[in-house]
């Protein structure tokens, strides 16, 4: 039978690749969005399994929701990246560095 | 006792609320700001008397008692009440304000209304800070008279100013914030902010011992003691003639205020424990900061330092009564030197005001402090040259003045507790005299020094009338100070009792 | 359960808000640019409605809505009511600047009140998910504000970082909820509270999960470790957007830590509230300190909001209903001060100018005596000296922790303030004691100006009288 | 090894790999891609956590919307690839550290001794004529109503914000209003100037 | 009555000064000096009332407080006046001497600026002392006591311009402030162990506390008596010039002669004489304070006097043999011939102001040279000065039935018979000293009223006597420099006028040692004494080194030029005062100016923390990269560390 540590651990894996992969990526906006997909996608995978062992609907409705909010929080990140590049013509992470200090 | 009408609480806020109007009326007609700011300040003075005349000073217990819950929720109050210790130093205050109105007056020509705002604000908040006898009130108080402070040498100050106000600030915050832990710890124990029940908190030595360093880094630096005192020459410097007279005469005051009414009461053990801390300190301040102030080529920093000197005899003065009480071979002396503590306050309100405002009359001519660009005032400025020897005198600890009062009172008391605290204390008789008097040299006599000397007048009624009231004070009160000790007595009296009884 | 519509009543403020935010959303696609006044004064319309029915619909008792998705308490009065109020002062300070910097446009008006929505559903919530979508509601409109000037790269870049860290922020928040939903089978915050409380889940998940949201938490207010898009998008941000994300969201942000960590994780208060300490002194220590190498204004400001953040945790530290209702004191007055700091700039920013450096304040008292002595006030009750208001929200939250026997935080606290006081200083330094930079008279139209005599004048007030304000927060404790 | 079992690893490592190569390739259609793979196959564990009606919506909406908006993104935008990748190797350790760091901590929590099959027995499996979707629906409808709305209020706010970000009238770009060209007048053309006769020189 | 008469002497002087000193442009200058004057006179004739009541009527001693000044922890601090025989002989000295001075001035300062402000300062004097002198308490003594010491600082800097003077003024101050750091210690020493700062009872209880000791320094036990003694008498040194704090007398010559005679001669240098004489019952219970005071004392009258016989300058000449004369004083204190040094006081009080004005009349006649190499024959032109000048020095050297005589006999005697520590030192001291005061007295004389005219004939010509206000107070003075000796010395030395005032303790009693009949008996027994011999022998020797063989003077000068060098750099105290303190001083002030306050109290620990803060601000916001991926890794970073400590652990 599946464990449940199983799902946790994928999903824990699956978390650790993507926090990995918005340090590891300087070049590309665009992967930084990717990642957080990847992220959210490890906390569903978490919220599933909780919600499959533990007979509870809950998590489920939170997943929804959550696809929902990440649906639209595409939409506006890769809206701000279209108006990031109009103004700069790059999305290169090293390049966002006017504001520091 | 309680007055018929609020009159601390009137004391307080009419300045305050007189320091708005005078904001208010802005700077397109000067002249109005100056009479209203004068208006507003005499008044308070007038309606101050009657702490006076309505004292009575057969009484330890605070007195003009106003007492009206604040914030409920912390046990917090507006309480108000003075005793013998507060009580001259607000007429103090009052005083001392309209002196510095009346200084201003055409000398300020950058912002007048904004000036005067500045002093009158700063009266209400130093009354305030006498007056109140819960500690968050005090503490109110206490640190809302740093902004106008810092505006006013910020503003009006000399070439330096922003380096000077900001370390005035800075140091005078460092002390302070420590003191809020140490009101805040006791109000956990104590369950109120009530000063006077801090008095009576049982509390033991590690608990007194930071608590009074904390008290102790918030008075030490207000007051000011070596070493902590280095803000001082450089914002006595800085700062317009009035704003050195309020710091001088005022604000140093509400450090040695602190030590009486928190410090010692409330960790009577950690302050004996400590007090050779504070006796050494003091001692220090009086040779160390009277040779340093030997050197100085700038008027206004001598002066300064002198200040720091003459407040080592108000800490000396105040710590020296554990080892009285330990010495079984004299009687008494403690009173002694906690009196001539304040007596030295009162004393040094008057006369380091008088020569900030003697230094502000030469430079308000000449636009330099430097010793060096005078020489020979006499001969142009004879009434002046008057004033600033009497006001040397004074500042020298000549007796007949009131400068004398309390440095005897204290070298008094200082040999009971120990022969060399006394020898040590009593060489400000010397160096005290050599910087003061040298500087007289060098300024006053003399042929004329320089052309601009050359040119200056003579001056006019109003400085005559603010000088003038100044010596008619440390006359008074270096001929009868019976007058102001009796006041005191009953107050320090029972202050010298409680401190004598172990808190543990 | 049955619903019928006079059950709906608690959640009126946020049904009225909602309508409000789309009757703009909707009115202002016929107004022009010159006409796009409509649109404020309905926007103040509306934010003053929502007052008044939030104030209609408060009270003393807890009510419960949606199976428990929805809370009413005094605490959710107030929060709503000081972000409904930090927003008007918010919408008076921004019309002007976004006249003179060519950015007047209807949107700003309808996503202000879409995030304030969602920080009021936040205030709200009684369950994860509501408590989620409320942060999501607002973080979505906030990134969109940031980004408003089109043409500013700045403010594209401030809206790329705040996006991206926000959702990783939010990611691990969520991440940290599903282990909490996992260890108690809940996600109604009193049902967790139960699970917590009843001592048969381990302990190590609870705390595990508790790590990503104290992380969440910490995201929102902008604490130590969790700070660094704060400069950043505060400098990049429009001086509008600035202001109402400096201010408000820290309000939602102390209902989230409310809502999250006392409602939800009340009984692990042992463990987040050693957390939070740990926030608290690298917060206090870092954005002092940091503050104080700072030529931008608004970067300073943001570093400042740092170290008040680690203030504001004292009282969270305290773990008691004391300590909160402080921290709420020290929110509220925070959110109010800061709106003040930031809507000062937008005053003195004029057509083809946009103060936002220290420098830009040189001179203000010659130029106006009036907005000088405002932010005079504002500066020193950041720096917290008395008769400020400021001075009593560090004194209550001290005070918290010294009651439960930290005084060497307080001490830690009081000494990081004091460096704190030296850039505050600086500022007044230049508004005071220097000549002007910038001698261009200040153009500033009157309901900003009122705005900030109210902001500045409130903040005195309070200082003289905190009695109030801060019975109010203790009531909303229970205290 | 049951069958599910072994479906459960094969989703599982196909969905990490993929999400290796998501981070890894310098070709972000590529990454995308990869992502929709990764996506696919955590659909497929959600179906083996019988969680049917949110794996076919990740299918559906996730794969089918959200993500051809990103490769619409990516296409749009003009992104020079070859400087994209330089310095990876150089951060490569740090990331991998702190990568498996962090898995490490999670594993810790997240192992067997907390979450085995002894403290969380497997659910027994559903009746043939359970509906994920009905009871979805329900719990949405019901409890979740408050919700519901909010994410509402979200994607409306998500539609604001990208429209407002995004839609602009370029001044640059040039076209005809015919409406404009109709209403036309001919004053709105043509304007006579009396003029000051001049002398010629 | 006797209340209103007493306050009358003192403000009587006080109104005049504040008059004259307030008024100055109204009243003009003869209203100043009228007005001075007149309560100076006032005050003068009620001290004679006074003096004859208390010497002649034998009233009982005052001692009554005008006011209190204050009560603090069971110490009372009084204003009030003790009135005795001692204090009535004062009173009437200091009015006497005072009032002369005031005529006297009329003429001198005739053509001087700040002629009101002269007189305001003198009358303000003549109160200051009688206030010192009737004082009933330690405090009010000091008030007197710094209120001269005032007074002399702003007459000694009378003439401002002139950077010697206020350089003097300065010097006399601070020297006098180093003898009052005793003083004071003095003065609390015995409110400390004596719980008063009352005469009366003060000396009431004294006696009780003379074996009490007290441990100053260490574990060794100091007599209480000692100790308290030997720190009034610092101050007593320092007012009344005794080595090594005379250094500020001679340099107080700087101010106007009146002010000489009246301040630095007659009357405020004795304050110290008076105050010791005033504290016998306490001196009597400590002989090392007497052997300290009486070693001070004749160390002070030799070497002084040596230092005169060279100076050039007549007021210096004078001034030296004053400091000479106050040593003869203190070594009959310290010999407990109280009685002998007051009598001496009294009657140097006469001659000496008499020398000084004299002196200051040939000096308005040499129109302000005060050179007396630039002098001679001065005896032809001014008669008057020359005879009273005259008369003054016979009296000073104490040549038989001259006041001087006998006070000065009556001290070397009692020194004689002293059995203390020191006792001969100081004798033989004291006798030297007689040849050295004729040496350099009839020096003076010599050189100044004899030989050729003025050195510059141009001066000459101008020469005349001086007007009458300076005569008649020179002639009022010479009456008793002759007379009041030989009158006085009954009943002030042998007879019972200070009986209860002074106490001497029997086995101190050196003056009941000396055998006396009546002043004849006296005098005559004094021509068969060394002393008269060796003062004549002085008197001979100026006569035949300065007027017959000069020549014999600048020889023994060069011969002797490390003797002279000595003296003429006054054995160097000046030099060291200069250097050690006045410099010490200067360069500790700016050590610990520079080092402790400005590098490490500001530079290291204020603007040092300052900068450091500073500068790790300036580091730390370079955390802050801008860098996206930076930002996420903090992040995770604080992320991992929160799970590392809560969770793991």
């Amino acid at each position: 039978m599946i464990a449940l540590s199983d799902y946790l651990i994928v999903a824990a894996i699956l978390f650790s690749v993507s926090v990995a992969g918005i340090f590891l990526n300087r070049k590309n906006v665009l992967l930084l969005l990717m990642c957080i997909e990847l992220m959210l996608l490890a906390v569903n995978i978490n919220f599933i399994a909780f919600s499959h062992f533990l007979g509870d609907v809950a998590g489920q409705i939170f997943v929804f929701f959550i696809l929902t909010v990440a649906a639209a929080e595409a939409a506006i990140g890769l809206a701000i990246l279209v108006v990031l590049f109009r103004s700069r013509r790059t999305i290169n992470v090293a390049d966002l560095d006017a504001l520091k200090g | 006792m309680t007055a018929d009408w609020p009159i601390l609480s009137v004391t307080i806020w009419l300045p305050i609320i007189g320091g708005l109007l005078v904001l208010f009326s802005g700077d397109r007609a000067p002249g109005v700001s100056r009479w209203m700011a004068l208006c507003f300040a005499l008044l308070t003075l007038a309606l101050s008397i009657p702490l006076y005349t309505g004292f009575d000073s057969g009484t330890a217990q605070m007195q003009f008692v106003e007492n009206l819950p604040w914030i409920p929720s912390f046990n917090i109050h507006y309480h108000l009440g003075v005793d013998g210790i507060s009580m001259p130093l607000i007429l103090l205050t009052t005083f001392i304000t309209v002196l510095v109105i009346i200084a201003g007056w055409e000398v300020i020509q950058y912002k007048p209304s904004q000036y005067m705002a500045a002093f009158l604000i700063m009266e209400g908040v130093m009354v305030g800070v006498f007056a109140a006898l819960d500690a968050m009130l005090f503490y109110v108080f206490w640190e809302a008279m740093l902004i106008p402070m810092f505006i006013i040498i910020g503003i009006w100050g000399g070439p330096r100013r922003v380096y000077a106000t900001i370390k005035f600030f800075l140091y005078t915050f460092l002390g302070s914030v420590f003191m809020l832990v140490a009101l805040i710890y006791m109000y956990f124990k104590s369950g109120s902010m009530e000063i006077l029940v801090f008095h009576d908190l049982k509390l033991n030595m590690t608990e007194q011992v930071l608590i009074f360093i904390a008290f102790l880094l918030a008075f030490a630096v207000k007051v000011p003691m070596w070493p902590v005192h280095t803000w001082l020459p450089d914002a006595h410097v800085e700062a317009p003639t009035g704003g050195s007279v309020i710091l001088a005469a005022i604000m140093l005051k509400i450090g040695g205020y602190g030590f009486l009414r928190f410090s010692l009461p409330i960790t009577p053990d950690a302050s004996h424990t400590l007090d050779w801390m504070i006796i050494a300190m003091s001692l220090i301040a009086v040779v160390y900061i009277g040779f340093v102030a030997l050197v100085q080529q700038d008027m206004k920093k001598l002066i300064a330092y002198s200040s720091i000197a003459h407040m080592g005899f108000v800490t000396l003065g105040f710590f020296i009564v554990f080892m009285i009480f330990a010495r079984a071979d004299v009687h008494g002396g403690a009173v002694l030197g906690v009196q001539g503590g304040m007596v030295q306050m009162v004393s040094h309100g008057f006369v380091s005001a008088a020569m900030f405002l003697c230094v502000g009359v030469l430079y308000d001519r000449l636009h330099s402090r430097q010793i060096s660009d005078y020489g020979g005032v006499v001969n142009v400025m004879p009434w002046f040259a008057a004033f600033m020897v009497f006001f040397s005198m004074a500042n020298a600890g000549l007796p007949g003045t009131s400068g004398f009062v309390g440095e005897f009172m204290v070298i008094l008391a200082a040999i009971r507790a120990d022969f060399w605290f006394a020898v040590l204390a009593a060489t400000t008789l010397i160096v005290g005299a050599a910087y003061t008097l040298w500087m007289v040299k060098r300024v006053v006599f003399g042929e004329v020094g320089s052309e601009g000397v050359a040119a200056l007048q003579d001056i006019n009624g109003r400085e005559a009338l603010v000088l003038g009231s100044l010596a008619i004070a440390v006359l008074i009160l270096g001929l009868w100070p019976a007058p102001l000790i009796d006041v005191m007595n009953a107050s320090i009296g029972h202050l010298v009792q409680h401190i004598g009884v172990s808190k543990l | 359960m049955q619903y019928d519509l006079t059950s709906l009543q608690p959640v009126l403020p946020e049904i009225f808000m909602l309508g409000a935010a789309c009757l703009v959303l909707v009115v202002d696609l016929f107004l022009s640019p010159r006409t796009r006044n409509w649109s404020y004064g309905l926007t103040l319309a509306a934010l003053l409605g929502a007052i008044a029915v939030t104030v209609w619909t408060a009270g003393p008792e807890r009510q419960l809505l949606f199976d428990g998705s929805y809370v009413r308490d005094p605490l959710s009065d107030l929060l709503k009511l000081a972000i409904l109020g930090v927003d008007l002062l918010v919408v008076a300070y921004a019309r002007d600047y976004l006249e003179q910097q060519g950015i007047y446009r209807g949107e700003f008006y309808t996503l202000t009140l879409f995030s304030s929505l969602g920080m009021m559903v936040m205030a709200s919530a009684d369950n994860f998910l509501t408590a989620y979508l409320g942060l999501e509601l607002l973080a979505l409109s906030m990134y969109a504000l940031v980004a408003f000037d089109r043409d500013s790269r700045k403010g594209a870049e401030a809206a790329m970082k705040y996006f991206v860290l926000g959702a990783l922020a939010s990611g691990m928040l969520l991440y940290g909820v599903s282990m909490l939903y996992g260890a108690t089978g809940a996600i109604n915050f009193p049902e967790v509270a139960a699970a917590i409380g009843s001592g048969n889940v381990d302990e190590t998940v609870l705390v595990f999960g508790l790590v990503f949201v104290v992380l969440g938490v910490g995201f929102k207010f902008g604490a130590v470790p969790f700070h660094m898009w704060v400069p950043d998008v505060y400098h990049g941000a429009p001086t509008a957007v600035t202001l109402f994300l400096g201010s408000a969201p820290k309000i939602a942000a102390f209902a989230l830590a409310i809502r999250l960590l006392v409602d939800g994780a009340g009984g692990l208060s042992a463990h987040w509230s050693d957390m939070l300490t740990i926030l608290a002194v690298a917060s206090l220590a870092i954005g002092n300190v940091v503050a104080i190498a700072q030529d931008n204004l608004k970067r300073m400001l943001a570093y400042s909001t740092i170290s008040h953040v680690g203030f504001i945790f004292l009282g969270f530290i305290a773990a008691n209903d004391r300590g909160y209702g402080a921290a709420l004191f020290y929110t509220l007055v925070y959110a109010l001060t800061a709106a003040g700091g930031f809507g000062l700039l937008t005053l003195i920013s004029r057509k083809g100018f946009d103060a936002e450096n220290l420098h830009d304040l040189k001179g203000l008292n010659e130029r106006s005596p009036w907005l000088a002595a405002m932010m005079l006030l504002i500066l020193f009750s950041m720096a917290g000296v008395p008769p400020t208001v400021g001075f009593f929200a560090k004194l209550f939250v001290l005070e918290a922790v010294v009651h439960v026997d930290k005084v060497w935080l307080a001490a830690v606290a009081v000494f990081f303030s004091l460096i704190g006081a030296f850039y505050y200083l600086r500022a007044v330094k230049m508004m005071y004691f220097d000549k002007p930079f910038d001698t261009q008279p200040i153009v500033a139209s009157v309901d900003s100006r009122l705005a900030f005599s109210v902001n500045g004048v409130a903040i005195l007030l309070l200082g003289i009288f905190p009695a109030g304000l801060l019975q109010a927060c203790r009531a909303a404790f229970g205290g | 090894m049951s069958f599910e079992k072994f479906l459960f690893y094969l989703f599982a490592a196909l969905m990490i790999g993929a999400a290796l190569m998501v981070i890894t390739r310098r070709n972000p259609v590529h990454s995308v891609l990869f992502l929709v793979l990764a996506f696919f196959n955590a659909a497929g564990l959600w179906m083996l956590a019988e969680a049917e009606f949110l794996a076919i919506a990740l299918v559906l909406v996730y794969v089918g919307a959200v993500m051809v908006l990103f490769l619409f993104v990516v296409m749009m935008l003009d992104i020079n690839l070859a400087e994209l990748r330089a310095g990876f190797v150089r951060n490569m350790p740090v990331a991998l550290l702190v990568a498996v760091v962090m898995m490490v901590e999670l594993a810790l929590v997240l192992g067997p001794s907390r979450f085995g099959l002894d403290q969380y027995a497997a659910p027994a499996h559903r009746p043939a004529d359970y509906s994920n979707t009905t009871e979805l629906g329900l719990a949405l409808f019901t409890r979740h109503l408050y919700a519901f709305e909010i994410a509402a209020v979200i994607l409306l706010v998500g539609i604001v914000a990208a429209i407002s970000l995004t839609l602009r009238r370029r001044p640059d770009s040039k076209y005809l209003d015919p409406g404009r060209q109709v209403t036309v007048k001919a004053r709105d053309r043509l304007r006579v100037v009396r003029m000051q006769a001049e002398e010629r020189e | 009555m006797m209340d209103y008469i007493l306050l009358a002497i003192v403000l009587a002087p006080l109104a005049g000064s504040v008059i004259a000193g307030l008024f100055r442009n109204q009243i003009g200058r003869a209203g100043a000096h009228w007005v001075t004057i007149l309560g100076v006179a006032v005050s003068c004739a009620l001290s004679l009332y006074v003096f004859y009541r208390y010497a002649f009527g034998g009233a009982p001693v005052y001692n009554h407080t005008v006011y209190t000044w204050m009560v603090v922890d069971g110490l009372r601090m009084e204003v009030g006046f003790l009135i005795d025989r001692l204090t009535a002989m004062m009173m009437a000295v200091v009015t006497f001497v005072s009032l002369m001075v005031h005529i006297y001035t009329i003429g001198y300062m005739a053509h001087e600026e700040g002629y009101q402000r002269f007189f305001s300062y003198i009358a303000l004097f003549t109160f200051s002392m009688l206030m010192l002198v009737m004082s009933n308490n330690f405090m009010q003594l000091f008030f007197g006591w710094e209120a001269v010491g005032l007074v002399s600082y702003l007459l000694i800097g009378f003439y401002f311009k002139r950077e010697s003077a206020i350089f003097a003024n300065l010097k006399a101050f601070l020297v006098n402030r180093v003898g009052d750091f005793g003083f004071v210690l003095g003065i609390a020493a015995v409110a400390m162990y004596m719980g008063t700062l009352d005469y009366a009872e003060a000396f009431a209880r004294a006696p009780d506390l003379a074996r009490t000791t007290i441990s100053v320094w260490g574990d060794q036990a100091w007599s209480l008596m000692t100790v308290i003694c030997i720190l009034l008498f610092i101050g007593a040194m320092g007012k009344s010039a005794q080595v090594p704090l005379h250094v500020w007398l001679p340099d107080s010559m700087e101010g106007p002669t009146p002010i000489s005679a009246l301040i630095h001669a007659a009357t405020m240098v004795t304050a110290g004489i008076f105050m010791v004489a005033r504290m016998s019952p306490l001196y009597e219970l400590s002989e090392t304070a007497l052997s300290f005071v009486m070693v001070i004392g004749a160390t002070t009258a030799f070497f002084m006097g040596l230092i005169g016989i060279i100076q050039n300058d007549i007021k210096r000449v004078i001034a030296y043999s004053t400091l000479s004369q106050l040593g003869y004083m203190v070594a009959a204190l310290g010999a407990s011939a109280y009685a002998a040094g007051l009598f001496h006081l009294m009657t140097h009080a006469f001659f000496k102001a008499l020398l000084f004005l004299g002196a200051g009349s040939v000096i308005i006649g040499m129109h302000h040279d005060q050179d007396i190499r630039n002098m001679g024959g001065v005896r032809k032109y001014m008669p008057i000065t020359h005879w009273t000048f005259l008369i003054g020095t016979l009296a000073l050297i104490g040549f038989p039935g001259f006041a001087g005589f006998f006070s000065k006999d009556a001290i070397i005697e009692a020194v004689h018979h002293s059995q203390i520590a020191g006792s001969g030192y100081a004798h033989w001291m004291l006798v030297a000293g007689v040849f050295v005061t004729a040496l350099y007295s009839f020096r003076l004389y010599f050189i100044v009223f004899h030989g050729e005219g003025p050195r510059d004939a141009h001066a000459g010509e101008h020469l005349r006597e001086s007007p009458k206000v300076v005569t008649v107070p020179l002639m009022l003075l010479a009456i008793p420099s002759v007379v009041i000796g030989y009158l006085a010395i009954g009943p002030m030395l042998f007879g019972d006028y200070f009986d209860g005032v002074i106490s001497v303790a029997a086995i101190h009693d050196t003056l009941g040692e000396i055998h006396f009949e009546d002043a004849f008996t006296f005098m005559l027994h004094g021509l068969t004494g060394i002393p008269l011999y060796l003062a004549a022998a002085g008197a001979f020797v100026a006569w035949y080194v300065y007027m017959r063989r000069p020549i014999i003077a600048t020889d023994l000068a060069t011969r002797f030029d490390w003797l002279y060098a000595i003296l003429d750099r006054k054995y160097g105290f000046d030099a060291f005062n200069q250097w050690v303190f006045a410099g010490g001083a200067r360069l500790l002030g700016k050590v610990l100016w520079q080092a402790g306050d400005r590098v490490i109290i500001d530079g290291a620990v204020v603007n040092g923390s300052a900068h450091s803060v500073g500068w790790l601000a300036s580091v730390m916001r370079y955390l802050q990269t801008g860098y996206l991926y930076h930002y996420a890794f903090a992040i995770i970073i604080g992320l991992l560390g929160l799970l590392s400590w809560f969770v793991i652990r």
